[in-house]
């Protein structure tokens, strides 16, 4: 039992943590946010240039085969730097989805292009009516000859302002609720009868709610199988909840420090705030919610890495843990700066903005807590 | 021990209640709703009340007052927020207009009041300093006074509305005293005086409320001092009192009833949200903590109407006011799933995808303000310890 | 509007808390309780001398006919002073039935004898497997000629050891848990085929299981109508738990005022603890919620004595905050008296656990809320 | 970053696992549970594990120590607690040993030592005083040197176990010095010695484990006294880092698991109280929080195997082991319903209609003292904010 890093995770930490301190600072990070594409593509070179675009793909594949815990190291320290680039969505979703369908083999060039940080993907899965249902799905792919006819709308699809391709959860057949009759189809952003509309979200990412009017596609655009996306699916949503909860738990550690650090400094009355001991529990509360969050983040990055059979309940009890988690130590940071900590110019209200983004991907406390409670009766 | 109002008072509540169906129209609660049309609207809601003679219900009579008992007092405040009808911007209206009625120079209250009832000067509250939020006795703003006027050097901040004001109050330093609060002066000055600049502090809601006020060599005739020099604390701490008084108890109620019907539309994998019992064992958790608050707020009328004092139920009032305030945004945002995290802009609601998501997020974080400003959440407990428990 | 006492129920006030004062200390108390009957028959006998037995009734039954408003008075007194007596048992709950049921008249010699302290009586509800469902009865009572053959046990019944009546729910039609086929019988507690077996609750009451064993009891012996147990036993037990709630409150205020006062003399590094901030905030905590539950306890009264039509949604939602409030309330005044809350010497301790009981009498925080959950819904 | 043991430590836990399946018999948990038969069957518990040798794991090896590494220190604390067998009484094997052990004389350690380890003695603390609770250093019972022997007076009060205890250990002033701490001493004294009278303290539980220990004139050979007299403050402090190692996370599972299995079986109209979604949702929370708590444990064992010692996250293990203590009890009497009220007595679980309601109560009922004892909660808070956020 050892819960070190290896020398190498160690470098890989010290590596992104130093492209957070040197290269994205709050400022840089707001005007990258703030121009109309959310993201920086020279940013984006480097991420390709350092490697962290291949850790999570198999070594067969052009990548580094990474483990949970390289995940959780790169994640935690984009977590601490608020970094904003499209990440999880282009290597673990988009990418996720190409490289663990079973018939990868065909996507290999556009994994290399994702890899050499040339192709910017998406994953299209939500709809206005879907919730926290992932097959709830009513955008449809008719069969016509070797080819299907898209028709429907997704919505707040992300990184789909800048995405060139986008891969589209459709309904085949089945009911509308029903996970058998969905699809998977890699499309290309600019293909005829796709029209989008660009959205920005409160953690400053541009999404998009995308149309398709009888846009064609091909059937070798298939991702896995015709049918039968839900297993996939819920691998790689369940890989990208983990690295956002380990995003998180990032953001958690940043704003109890930087709390702490501000009632140092900050007098009323003559003294520091942080000598009031009501506040002093709260922000022992902050950590010991953050020290626990950390320790699931652990369980479940282990209990990935060495294939036990509690991974899907440690990663919903992860999720639940960061939703709330993250409401208090995100409320009490803005409570505990004060005045401050209700202005735009100060970073710790873009942090708590992305925890709540964080809570609500793919199921929020809530939803994630009646997951769990099914598979602990079950 | 009953809840029944007079006769008298069921009539002047059926008055309000028809004035306001009346008078706040949709179109204007649009209006008032947007930064950008909000003060011209704001103006226009305020003018109608004036012209009804209800702008200033708690002003003496002679001044345009409206002579209201405490009960009619609380069934206007109940009908205006039960229709979310705006209250009057309380700046000049509530705050200076009690410090002026009671400090104030006949020639100040002939100067200022008649423009404050009419709306057509709005007024600002510069209190806070960077270095003086709850602890406003450290302000360091200073007016040193040159002939016949004084001249402010200092730095506001925190001040709602100053770049929709003509004039702002100010507590300034017009001498170092032993102690603090004594060298505190309350200063009224215009806000175009050169010398002042005001820069805008946008919130984590997106909108623009708040500002920094400068004062660089701002100088103010020495007239619009109010009362004496030096005494400018005590001036203040008297308005400080009359600040607390409703706990939103109407909103609240409107919103909660807003959410109920959202929540049965909301439907995730074919059940409403309102029949998920997770979601209903918070909303019901928030229904019953207000409708104890609701009667917390009568009892507090109830003594009122007897003559007792405003009293320490003020922070009960405050603390559970706010915090349901805060469940009920919360239990808002969460209805609204993924949409809550839009950014709106100028998108519509049918491109968006969503009618409230955007809105729903943007009182949420604007209403992280309720549990500091007014005194903050930990500041009541310490006032409920000291002054009601005895701690 | 106006919530001030009239000056006959401050006259109520007044004599219920002399009596606490005078003739109920808590070594008194902890007297009676220990005695086998859990209950002191000269106190009894000095409760039906102030006229607080016959408040409850109606004038035309020898009753005073009083409002919601003097059974709060008399209750939140005896909350503060922990008394023990069967006071809801006899006068709401047994009393309440025979007084409340369509055919009181044939129970006004037993009605009268309530009244003057003669009689002690009990209701029957609960069953081993019952949990809060009322109507959760498997206790047969089979038409036999012009009686009755009784079968089956109840748990629990309050006041069961002392009372020489009693209040039998049992079931003459329907399935388990209908409502319809439930029927009320007033069963003498030593009729042939009873066994009692006495219990001893946390607080200090003494009460019995009792099997019935074929006894026999005649058709005049029915409480209200054959099959149609359910509305009355609603009525009653609706103002038993608002009699109940009303004692809480009372407890609630003597734990906060008692702790509070505790804190101011208790010293620790040489300061009363009670000049520690967080302890002063869990205090104001402690005085903010007995405030919502005092104001609960208002609307709800009046709701009852103006007729207004949610009374039931107040009483539900009453039971709800009574039971959380209770928790935090109790909880905390144990905690902020340390060691000394511990013991059994201590009142506090008791206090605290007779609004657990509370909390659980008709169906918990929890049970109360779905229930109040249901009536918003509808 | 792993969670597996070596083959070795898990050759180890197989072991322990046989030897508590066999030796801790369900007559043997009986007899423990039951206030009567308590001490003897505790006795014979422990003197299973003394003849097993693993009684006192931290001895060292030459005083009849395991020599166990902390891995596996971890591994028999685990599977102890995962049948639910008792610790040791700490007072003799655990606090005053490691006194003695380390600041004792050779002829103390020869003396004691031994029928501490075969558990033929029986110790108890005499630390807290009516005055002197968290602020131990306010303590004021005195041991006067006459002769040969000290003379002690005082009360002590919260002794657990003195009734069954066959020597106290107390810290006594045995000087007025101007720091408080520094005329405090540490002595061992004979239980039964004239002048000392034991009262007991009945618990809300009902329960008999708490004393007052009242000391009148009592004369104690100064060779009882522990190291230098005016040290037993440091003495005492060095033991106090020992207290706190694990937070009961095996035990709250196992608690965890059998709430389980009894929200299954009791119904409600017709539907299982582990299907009511309320019920639901708070199990699951103190099962995620005991997930998680879990790990916060594992972290700290792997870092006090790489020799790092147990830094401040024992208050966290503290205060939320407490927290999920007392949140399983609360769990446990709200299944119990009707039930938990009752006062089982003699009678049997037959007779009063429940199996486990009177257990649940007491269980909770105890409970109350999680959040107190060992430091209370508040002063965990308060540690953590001074010693990990250097507040």
């Amino acid at each position: 039992m050892d819960f070190d890093l290896s020398p190498e995770q160690r470098m890989l930490q010290e590596s992104v943590s130093r492209f957070v301190q040197d290269a994205y600072d709050f400022e840089t990070r707001t005007k990258v946010i703030a121009a109309d594409a959310g993201s920086d593509d020279k940013l984006w070179q480097q991420f390709a240039r350092l490697g962290w675009l291949a850790v999570p793909f198999a070594e067969d594949l052009g990548g580094i085969g990474g483990s949970a815990v390289d995940l959780m190291v790169i994640m935690e320290e984009f977590g601490k730097g608020l970094v904003a680039e499209p990440y999880v969505v282009n290597t673990l979703l988009f990418g996720g989805l190409l490289g663990q369908s079973q018939n990868h083999s065909i996507f290999s060039s556009l994994i290399e292009r994702i890899i050499a940080g040339e192709l910017q993907g998406a994953f299209a899965f939500l709809e206005r009516q879907s919730r926290f249902e992932l097959f709830d799905v009513t955008t449809r792919a008719e069969k016509d000859d070797n080819r299907f006819i898209l028709n429907g709308e997704k919505t707040l699809v992300m990184n789909g302002a800048a995405a060139e391709q986008i891969i589209v959860l459709a309904r085949t057949g089945g009911k509308q609720c029903h996970e058998l009759g969905t699809t998977l189809f890699v499309v290309d952003a600019n293909a005829e009868g796709i029209e989008k509309t660009g959205v920005r979200l409160m953690d400053g990412q541009k999404v998009a709610n995308i149309q398709f009017n009888n846009v064609v596609v091909s059937a070798q655009s298939i991702v896995g199988a015709v049918d039968h996306a839900a297993p996939l699916v819920r691998e790689v949503v369940a890989r990208a909840s983990l690295a956002l909860c380990a995003e998180a738990v990032g953001i958690m550690e940043k704003l109890y420090t930087t709390t702490v650090e501000y009632t140092k400094v900050r007098k009323q009355f003559g003294v520091a705030i942080g000598s009031f001991q009501t506040l002093q529990h709260r922000m022992a509360d902050m950590f010991i919610e953050y020290e626990q969050a950390k320790s699931l983040l652990y369980r479940t990055v282990c209990s990935i890495d060495e294939q036990a059979d509690d991974i899907e309940k440690n990663i919903l009890a992860l999720k639940v843990m960061v939703g709330r988690a993250g409401k208090l130590i995100g409320g009490d940071a803005i409570q505990l700066h004060g005045g401050m900590g209700l202005t735009d110019e100060l970073d710790v209200g873009h942090y708590v903005k992305r925890l709540m983004m964080i809570n609500t991907m793919f199921g929020d406390a809530d939803y994630s807590q009646k997951k769990f409670a099914q598979i602990m009766a079950a | 021990m009953h809840t029944k109002f007079s006769s008298e008072d069921i009539q002047f509540r059926d008055e309000v209640r028809a004035f306001m169906r009346d008078a706040y129209t949709p179109d204007l609660a649009r209006r008032i709703a947007s930064d950008k049309t909000f003060k011209d609207a704001q103006v226009e809601w305020e003018k109608k009340l004036y012209e009804k003679g209800w702008i200033a219900p708690h002003w003496p009579k002679e001044y345009g007052g409206a002579g209201w008992s405490i009960a009619q007092k609380f069934i206007y405040e109940s009908e205006r927020s039960a229709v979310g009808a705006p209250d009057v911007m309380p700046f000049g209206l509530k705050m200076l207009s009690s410090v002026i009625l009671k400090f104030g120079s006949e020639a100040q209250k002939q100067r200022f009041l008649p423009k404050i009832l009419s709306s057509d000067e709005w007024w600002c509250q510069g209190y806070s300093e960077p270095g003086a939020g709850s602890d406003l006795a450290a302000l360091k703003t200073s007016a040193a006074l040159d002939g016949d006027e004084y001249v402010v050097n200092g730095h506001k901040i925190w001040t709602s509305y100053a770049h929709n004001a003509d004039w702002i109050f100010c507590l300034v330093r017009t001498s170092k005293e032993e102690k603090r609060q004594q060298g505190i002066s309350f200063l009224l000055i215009d806000i175009n005086t050169p010398g002042i600049t005001i820069r805008p502090i946008v919130s984590i809601d997106g909108r623009h409320t708040l500002n920094e006020v400068f004062f660089d060599d701002v100088r103010v005739p020495k007239e619009n001092m109010v009362g004496e020099p030096g005494k400018g604390w005590t001036y203040a701490k008297a308005l400080l009192t009359h600040e607390r008084s409703m706990a939103g108890v109407a909103d609240s109620k409107r919103d909660l009833e807003q959410i109920r019907q959202w929540a049965s539309e909301e439907v995730n994998g074919g059940q409403a949200l309102l029949d998920d019992p997770t979601f209903s064992k918070r909303l019901t958790d928030v229904e019953i903590d207000l409708m104890a608050l609701e009667f917390t707020e009568l009892r507090s009328v109830a003594k009122a109407m007897k003559g007792e004092g405003p009293g320490t139920e003020s922070s009960v009032l405050k603390i559970k006011g706010t915090e349901i305030q805060q469940a009920v945004q919360e239990l808002r945002m969460d209805i609204a799933g993924y949409y809550g995290a839009v950014v709106q802009g100028e998108l519509s609601s049918h491109e968006v995808g969503h009618d409230f998501g955007s809105s729903a997020r943007e009182k949420y974080m604007y209403g992280r303000a309720a549990s500091l400003y007014g005194g903050s959440n930990e500041i009541q407990r310490n006032i409920i310890a000291k002054f009601v428990l005895g701690l």
